[in-house]
């Protein structure tokens, strides 16, 4: 069960980041999709694959798009 | 001696941290660039042909099935990959060497990233694993960005994220039809694979098998630049400094013929994949050429070009016979060569008149005599002008069409290459022979001797290849015997 | 007559072609070079359907070849598509991909 | 369990149609960037899917396990080790492709991919 519902909120803080007209909403609904998939891929029985993810996709890349928002423009159409 | 197999990756890599370290200390990084340069045509010409397993894993024979299964990563060093890593290493060398005497202050990053896109493509050549291969391709297309978004002509940056942000769509999708092989035979070394396929363990027609096929070849379209990304290939080469240009050309054939050949192993058996092949090349040909025909800046016009000349390997490689797939790497073996030699000497025109609109131009032939003469002959050669190589291996492959019962493709190819031969006419005219504009400055500009020599080497190969074509073909058309 | 009026408007046409800059007869005659090589090899390529179906090919090769010609000047329209801005090259990125994927999973097993 | 694999692979898909939408539609390039990298990750959870096996375990060897029994009923490791090296890879380049857009920023000032990145010729004329 707990597999079909993070497959939801994988898609749909996907379709929510792109929707959004304040960026860093977006980059915090980025970090909540790759920490979805992070618990999806310990489901597929990757713990490796988890972990990285976990790092990556929760942390870093909404760390990345945050900063990149902070130096450029908060609002995007 | 094997053991030199795997240093043709790891010494461009290494040089390439280390340089990137110690980038603070000059001469010592010039010194050790240059001697690291030099190294890379020797190391494969001294190396003896073999496989190298990583790790030490040898192939393993299943009993039940009496499949043999490769569990390492495997480097496999033939005649092509000596002949091609040798080229790749030579024009390195020439580059960096270029690179070194323009400027009194080198740049650590910059060097990093040549060596970077040279190991790349290297590995890339000899791997025998396709998700290895997949990684080096994705380093590879950093360097790139990186070496053109490093270039100091305007709009570089635009022209760099443009290709990043086409390269995240191109290069996933080629991973997805890995995972699509991966699923279907639970192996990604190719010789694996390909058995798996020609044994029948793989169904050929299932649609997941063709699947595989649609999405590595679009990876493989984002990779040599054909249509619909050659306009992105020829605004990346337009963008980058001439010595990078020189290298980026070579970088996009060598990932081209590398992943095709991968791709002809696997998908041989399948009509379908030559007809693809076989159309995008006509397209990239006619489109390449036809806009190179109309561009007013010169780097564009090569760029465009360069494109357009892809189209002639892909050409060879989608006939499918043994001399056509001779004919299409011989190719580009020439066009490595020739296209490196047209944007160094572009370049150095570059250097000497600060300008890159045909139209602005005049009357260089009075004042830089050397670098016209080996121009003309560059494009002649890339035209298709006997006795140089670019007419060899055009030959071949008008042959090679018509043998295989397609008399259209050899005229169309014949024309493309009259249409190459105008616009080189064109520009020629326009840049050497016209009289000079009068607001064109040209006293006390000179033309670097770095760029006159490497431009000498690579004319002296040009005329080599076209006089004694048998050098190469002949070890091509073993290699070529092997994977039919 | 007509063809004749249009034929000379394609001339003027490509002055649009090099905007910004003067426009040297050498640019002039390569768009035309570009012009003709572009209908050619369209219609010798179309001219490869023969090893599918002959009477294809003749057709095909008329409707291409009638297209082409009623519609010069041809180049502008070309260079318009292959502009170098990002949103074109998505866009006919993503359309060849879709176009791959179709035809090689209704079609692959035709050819 | 042939639900959660095609759960998955639904995922997967939609992922790699959410990117590809945003490719041609979307006009801010910040957005554009995050929605090209959805297609990374529905590549990656394609693969992984792949290795998935319904009731298995960990491919990882404790002691103690039946070594028979471990190759029967184990997922297989190989996809796993390929996406790590994915996932890193799609990492640095989006790092890379905001760094290019935190330096085009401060010229144009503007997010929007039809200022920022449109034809060459024509933002020559713009910045003049």
């Amino acid at each position: 069960m707990l597999e079909f519902i993070l497959c939801i909120i994988t898609v749909l803080s996907a379709i929510l980041a792109l929707i959004q007209k304040d960026l860093l909403k977006a980059a915090i609904l980025t970090g909540f999709s790759g920490g979805a998939l992070a618990v999806l891929f310990q489901i597929l029985l990757a713990p490796d694959v988890a972990l990285t993810q976990a790092i990556v996709g929760a942390a870093i890349v909404p760390v990345f798009i945050a900063l990149a928002v902070k130096k450029t423009q908060r609002e995007g159409s | 001696m094997n053991e030199l197999i795997p240093l043709m990756v790891i010494v461009p890599l290494m040089a390439a941290l280390l340089i990137s370290a110690f980038s603070r200390f000059n001469t010592a990084t010039k010194v050790f660039a240059f001697v690291v340069a030099i190294c890379l045509p020797i190391i494969p010409i001294a190396s003896n042909y073999g496989l190298h397993y990583f790790g030490g894993y040898a192939p393993m024979l299943d009993n039940v099935t009496s499949v043999m299964y490769h569990p390492a990563i495997t480097y496999s060093f033939t005649f092509l990959q000596q002949i091609f890593i040798a080229m790749i290493g030579l024009l390195t060398f020439l580059v960096v060497f270029v690179y070194l005497t323009k400027y009194r202050k080198v740049s650590g990053p910059y060097l990093f990233l040549l060596f970077l896109g040279t190991a790349a493509v290297t590995a890339m050549l000899l791997t025998d694993d396709i998700f290895h291969m997949f990684v080096f391709f994705e380093i590879l297309a950093l360097a790139q960005v990186g070496i053109v978004a490093a270039s100091s002509i305007d709009y570089s940056y635009e022209m760099a994220l443009k290709y990043m942000v086409l390269g995240s769509i191109g290069s996933p999708i080629m991973l997805l039809g890995i995972g699509f092989l991966l699923a279907l035979t639970g192996s990604v070394n190719v010789t694996d694979i390909a058995a798996a396929v020609h044994n029948g363990l793989v169904d050929a027609t299932s649609p997941v098998f063709l699947m595989s096929l649609g999405l590595i070849f679009f990876g493989w379209l984002y990779a040599s630049g054909l249509p619909p990304f050659h306009t992105i290939k020829s605004g990346i080469y337009s963008k980058a400094e001439p010595h990078g240009a020189a290298l980026l050309q070579s970088f996009t054939v060598i990932s081209m013929i590398s992943i095709v050949l991968i791709m002809f192993r696997i998908y041989a058996t399948l009509p379908i994949f030559e007809v693809l092949i076989v159309f995008f090349s006509i397209l990239a040909m006619i489109l390449g050429v036809s806009l190179a025909l109309t561009q007013t800046d010169f780097r564009r016009m090569i760029g465009f070009l360069a494109v357009g000349e892809l189209g002639f390997i892909g050409l060879g490689i989608g006939l499918g016979t043994n001399f056509s797939i001779t004919a299409g790497l011989f190719q580009a073996l020439n066009e490595i060569i020739i296209t490196a030699l047209l944007f160094i000497g572009f370049g150095a025109i570059v250097e000497a008149t600060n300008e890159v609109d045909t139209r602005k131009l005049g009357g260089l032939l009075a004042y830089h005599p050397k670098v016209s003469i080996m121009l003309l002959i560059a494009g002649l050669a890339m035209a298709g002008v006997p006795p140089l190589s670019g007419f060899q291996s055009k030959l071949m492959l008008v042959q090679a069409s018509l043998s295989c019962g397609f008399p259209e493709i050899s005229i169309l190819a014949i024309m493309v290459s009259i249409a190459t031969f105008v616009v080189f006419v064109k520009t020629f005219y326009t840049m050497f022979l016209k009289p000079k504009p009068n607001d064109l400055d040209l006293e006390g500009k000179e033309v670097p001797r770095a760029m006159i020599f490497t431009m000498a080497i690579l004319l002296i190969i040009v005329v080599l290849f076209g006089v004694y074509p048998d050098l190469v073909t002949s070890g091509i058309s073993n290699f070529v015997g092997g994977i039919l | 007559m007509k063809l004749y009026d249009q034929i000379f408007n394609v001339v003027k046409q490509f002055r649009k072609l090099f905007s910004p800059g003067p426009v040297t007869n050498a640019d002039v005659s390569g768009s035309i070079t570009a012009e003709i090589f572009l209908i050619v090899s369209l219609v010798l390529a179309v001219i490869l359907l023969r090893h599918v179906s002959v009477l294809l090919a003749g057709l095909a090769t008329l409707v291409v070849a009638i297209v082409l010609i009623t519609n010069i000047p041809l180049i502008p329209k070309f260079k318009i598509e292959q502009e170098d801005s990002l949103e074109k090259m998505l866009f006919y990125a993503v359309v060849t991909l879709s176009i791959i994927i179709a035809f090689l999973y209704w079609g692959g097993n035709l050819v | 369990m042939a639900q959660t694999q095609l759960a998955i692979l639904l995922t997967s898909v939609a992922l790699i149609v959410i990117g590809l939408y945003s490719a041609i539609f979307i006009d801010n390039i910040i957005k554009k960037i995050i929605g090209i990298s959805f297609i990374e990750e529905g590549a990656n959870l394609f693969i992984v899917a792949i290795g998935y096996k319904a009731g298995g375990v960990v491919p990882i060897l404790m002691p103690g396990m039946d070594t028979s029994w471990f190759a029967t009923n184990a997922a297989y490791p190989l996809p796993f080790g390929l996406v790590l090296t994915s996932i890193v890879i799609g990492a640095s380049t989006l790092a890379v492709m905001l760094a290019l857009v935190m330096v085009l920023y401060r010229r144009y000032g503007t997010l929007s991919t039809k200022v920022m990145l449109s034809d060459t010729a024509k933002q020559e004329e713009y910045n003049e």
